[in-house]
């Protein structure tokens, strides 16, 4: 009998879980929400940056270059090698550079994930167009799974 | 259970030439420095006499101004629960010592990478083939001091 | 029949970024080369021109399942050089990532233990689940796998006000998954006879050749870090460390899954212990001149830093002690008189991580 | 008058391989659909999306497209000819039992009284060609692959005759029309459990799947003998096995379970598909169950408990008149 069920079992938690939701969410036609402290890109305060350096010179993978810019010495930040280590924001004297929750960097070339001071400082567009999802967790229904916010 | 000063004064009587210094550094870690040709001598009585039961890590250090490389064993005993760290220098102009893998079987794959990484020979050791830098690589050992990584 | 020499990987759907050179007979493996180096990076050698707060996100790439207790060791090791300790709640908030951190990364070892035999559905749930701890990790740190948030002196932010509940609530969940997956793969004839007697590696054997973490304990050795050595606030809780005797593929896999029941069990009690308090110090740029080798028990087994400094910003030498590197020298041993549809087995039962091995 | 006479010969032929044409066509591009959403369910997981108005039902077509319209890599050291052939001889003659099989009473391609030897022998067929397969890519994998389903059929072959013998001799026919038919009363699956279960077991075994689909094995032989076929020569390969699978689900179903036999309020052949979707969905579903057995647990499960499984099975039918329950004859 054992042995019966110890076959048995698998096939029957497998034909259960047909019925639960998935965890798999259709990405390009919904996007995931971020929560509060999600990594993004940088944001860039030109009004209280003094182009000291500093996060340029602590950044482990030198993503950060300083460039001019409105006659000052401004952070210019290539996403291509950036880790989001957050160690420049935490470094900046003047808070003058902060981070946004924007996570879809995604781009077609090298250049363009280079992104210069002016493009840092103008905010990220929020997400449209698509249904933004917040990943909620229920005990019943599955794993995680997304509802429509 | 043999204490971390136990441990240092048994080898201290027993290899009174080989040691060159040993000390306790804190709770459970002890340093020793010997001469390299007294080291299997002395992993040996570590495996037998004193209960140190595998290697955790070997490698290799090149301390400034000095004609030597460092060749860094750590042992560690499960019953005793302490780490210790086996010192001992290697000329650089000619870097060989014996493998300590004959006693330990667990510093076999330890000693390849550190020859690889070192150029450091370990004679007696049974199989020291290229393990993590690719086969055709032909510049000098780069964990060396003198191999600088472009800036 | 004359003796095929395979090169099973490095492009090859079950072996991961390196390659095990299998010399077979029939179907029988006679002699079995890891052949590993595919994703050398030579972190070592690149700590060694970065400032000690700069190696926090290039360790981390060590093993970047697992990369908090990853980067639990090289902070300690950092701070008991420079000799400061942290607040008592970022040692707390250290402690519940890094079993948080040992669940995800033994839920991604289950995934691949299960489709090794062939079973695609018990790579998807474990998969499934922790997205949940992912979830809980962007909460707190903003990442999903590579966080830096343990930094030298504390952690980088504070827990969000809402993340005991959620976390409780995420454990009280997934102690209903583990069931599930006791009943799919545990329980289950067909993976019973895969795994039983599979690679097996006696207590002596496994002494010998030097294994670490699950594998070890797989075999009867009880050896922990977490209570050998208790490094942080680990010798607060009441834990037990799983031991099975039989040393094959099912113990070690028994193993793991018994760590992960006791990291719920450490979680649980770490949040209902958790003090307020600063979560940071301020730490030097600069270590004084000495050696230190701390060690803390990662997911895979015990990993240990090696950090020689000579008084300046950056380390003079950094040797990482990985465990899938000690591991590795199990390959050779247990690869050998078996059948090849037991290589992947014996393989993910071991649970190494190309990554860990190379550096 | 004879134009006429002509037309209506053909039109009679063409409604007369109707359901096998459509079945060899269907069967691959519905089932893997319907056995990729199925086991994406399983997984928790959405599966095909895209393509098609509905949950990506089109999604095969498009794969189909996709590698018909890929390049045909053929390895330098390579048998050509054979290498070639072998996709398309191994997908006609995985086709082929499909003329004889009877979709309904009497609707049939070519009706002959020993039909389940030829489809027996067509199945048996098929491990030759990818032995040949296995030699001719000149891989290491596809060798050992090869092999693997030379053992696995000598292990199968056996028990998959034996345990029909038992439903053979109860009928006395070799005829698939007469064993459907004397199932009227009674299922011979319910009269003859073991039969229908080493029956089942062996099929699993001769189609390659999931746990027994040991000559592919992903994790170790990256997928065994199909190893170097790529575009429209592994599309083939791919259908011919889900041909193989469809076919056996057919018989499983006719054999053993009534075949079109039911209710009156749905036509015979609806009964037949029905019966066949659900046995093709169990067995699917044992992929997303079970793991793959090893070489050797595969050999003895084979010689050691379905032959014997099987005699035995052989031997209670042969009780069953001499007791006097003969419900059949």
């Amino acid at each position: 009998m054992g042995l019966v069920s110890e076959i048995l079992t698998p096939l029957y938690q497998a034909f259960e879980h047909i019925f639960r939701r998935t965890f798999t969410i259709k990405y390009p036609y919904v996007a995931l929400k971020p929560t509060e402290r999600t990594l993004g890109r940088h944001i860039l305060d030109p009004s209280k940056c003094i182009g000291c350096g500093l996060c340029a010179n602590s950044c482990p993978t030198k993503a950060i270059e300083l460039v001019e810019w409105k006659e000052k010495k401004h952070p210019q930040i290539d996403y291509g090698r950036c880790v989001f280590c957050e160690i420049c924001v935490s470094m900046c004297p003047k808070g003058a550079l902060g981070i946004t929750s924007a996570y879809e960097l995604a781009a077609y070339d090298k250049a363009s994930l280079v992104y210069s001071p002016e493009q840092l400082s103008v905010p990220p567009k929020p997400i449209e167009g698509r249904k933004i999802v917040s990943v909620r967790f229920y005990e019943r229904r599955g794993a995680a799974h997304a509802e429509v916010k | 259970m043999t204490s971390e000063t136990e441990i240092v004064e048994n080898l201290n009587s027993k290899f009174k030439e080989a040691i060159v210094d040993a000390n306790v550094q804190r709770k459970a870690r002890v340093i020793i420095t010997a001469k390299k040709d007294k080291v299997l001598d002395i992993a040996s009585h570590l495996k037998k006499e004193l209960n140190f039961d595998f290697v955790v890590s070997v490698c290799g250090l090149e301390m400034p101004q000095e004609d030597a490389f460092t060749v860094v064993y750590h042992f560690w005993s499960i019953s005793n629960k302490i780490l210790l760290t086996l010192k001992t220098k290697v000329p650089k102009e000619s870097p060989e010592m014996l493998s300590l893998t004959p006693i330990f079987e667990s510093a076999n794959w330890h000693e390849r990478e550190t020859h690889e990484m070192w150029g450091i020979k370990f004679s007696n050791h049974p199989d020291l083939s290229r393990l993590l830098l690719p086969e055709d690589w032909s510049e000098k050992p780069p964990q060396r001091k003198d191999f600088t990584l472009p800036r | 029949m004359a003796v095929l020499r395979i090169s099973w990987g490095p492009q090859h759907p079950a072996s991961g970024q390196m390659r095990i050179i299998l010399d077979v007979d029939g179907d029988i493996v006679v002699n079995a080369i890891p052949s590993v180096g595919y994703t050398h990076r030579s972190i070592e050698k690149l700590a060694e021109y970065r400032r000690y707060f700069q190696i926090v996100p290039l360790v981390e790439r060590i093993c970047n399942l697992d990369s908090f207790n990853v980067t639990l060791g090289y902070v300690q090791a950092v701070e008991e050089l420079m000799g400061i300790v942290p607040p008592e709640r970022a040692q707390f908030i250290r402690v519940i990532m890094s079993e948080l951190n040992r669940i995800t990364s033994h839920l991604y070892w289950l995934a691949l233990f299960g489709i090794m035999p062939g079973q695609p559905t018990m790579l998807m749930w474990p998969i499934a689940d922790r997205e949940l701890f992912l979830d809980l990790a962007e909460m707190v740190t903003g990442s999903r796998v590579t966080y830096s948030y343990f930094i030298i002196g504390g952690v980088r932010a504070d827990l969000p006000s809402d993340f005991p509940n959620r976390a409780l609530k995420t454990l009280d969940y997934f102690e209903k998954r583990l069931k599930v997956y006791d009943k799919m793969l545990y329980r289950s004839k067909l993976y019973e006879m895969r795994n039983r007697g599979v690679g097996i590696m006696k207590k002596a054997d496994a002494i010998n050749l030097g294994v670490v973490g699950p594998n070890l304990r797989g075999s009867g050795v009880k050896v922990d870090t977490r209570k050998d050595e208790p490094y942080q606030v680990y010798d607060r809780f009441e834990f037990e460390v799983p031991t099975e005797e039989v040393g094959d593929a099912e113990a070690r896999a028994k193993v793991r899954f018994h760590e992960m029941e006791q990291s719920i069990n450490i979680v649980r009690q770490a949040l209902g212990m958790l003090p307020e308090g600063p979560f940071q110090v301020k730490a030097p740029f600069r270590a004084p001149p000495g050696e230190v080798y701390k060690k803390v028990e990662a997911a895979r087994g015990e990993l240990g830093f090696y950090i020689v400094s000579d008084g300046t910003d950056k380390p003079y030498r950094l040797k990482i002690s990985s465990p899938s590197f000690r591991n590795l020298a199990a390959f050779p041993f247990l690869m050998k008189d078996v059948t090849m549809a037991d290589i992947p087995v014996i393989y993910f039962s071991l649970d190494p991580f190309p990554l860990d091995i190379d550096r | 008058m004879e134009f006429l006479a002509i037309v209506n010969l053909i039109i009679d032929a063409i409604v007369k391989i109707l359901p096998a044409v459509l079945f060899m066509i269907g069967f691959p591009l519905l089932g893997v659909w319907y056995e990729r959403k199925l086991l994406a369910r399983v997984m928790l997981r959405i599966g095909p999306l895209h393509v098609g108005k509905y949950a990506g039902v089109l999604q095969l077509i498009a794969d189909f497209m996709k590698l018909a319209a890929k390049e045909i890599i053929i390895p330098t050291k390579a048998n050509k000819n054979i290498f070639i052939a072998a996709p398309i001889v191994a997908t006609i003659v995985a086709a082929l039992p499909l003329a004889v099989i009877p979709f309904d009473g009497n609707w049939v391609v070519y009706r002959f009284d020993l039909n389940l030897l030829f489809v027996f022998a067509m199945a048996s067929l098929i491990p030759l060609i990818i032995l040949l397969t296995g030699w001719a890519s000149y891989n290491k994998y596809s060798f050992i692959g090869g092999l693997r389903v030379i053992f696995q059929m000598l292990a199968y072959e056996i028990p998959l005759v034996l345990s029909v013998l038992g439903v053979v001799i109860l009928t006395q026919s070799f005829d698939l029309i007469k064993i459907c038919n004397a199932q009227s009363k009674i299922w011979f699956g319910l009269l003859q459990p073991l039969g229908l279960l080493v029956f089942y077991i062996a099929s699993i075994a001769e189609v390659e799947r999931m746990p027994f689909d040991i000559p592919t094995a992903e994790q170790e032989l990256v997928i065994g003998w199909q190893t170097e076929y790529s575009g429209i020569l592994f599309g083939l390969f791919m259908m011919a096995n889900y041909i193989s699978f469809g076919i056996h689900s057919l018989l499983i179903t006719i054999i053993f379970l009534g075949g079109w036999l039911g209710p009156s309020f749905l036509p015979p052949m609806a009964w037949l598909l029905l019966k066949t979707a659900i046995v093709a969905t169990l067995t699917m579903m044992f992929r997303g169950t079970y793991p793959r057995v090893r070489m050797d647990q595969l050999l003895r499960l084979g010689w050691r408990i379905l032959i014997p499984l099987a005699l035995i099975n052989i031997l209670l039918t042969l009780l069953i008149p001499t007791i006097g329950l003969g419900v059949v004859t």
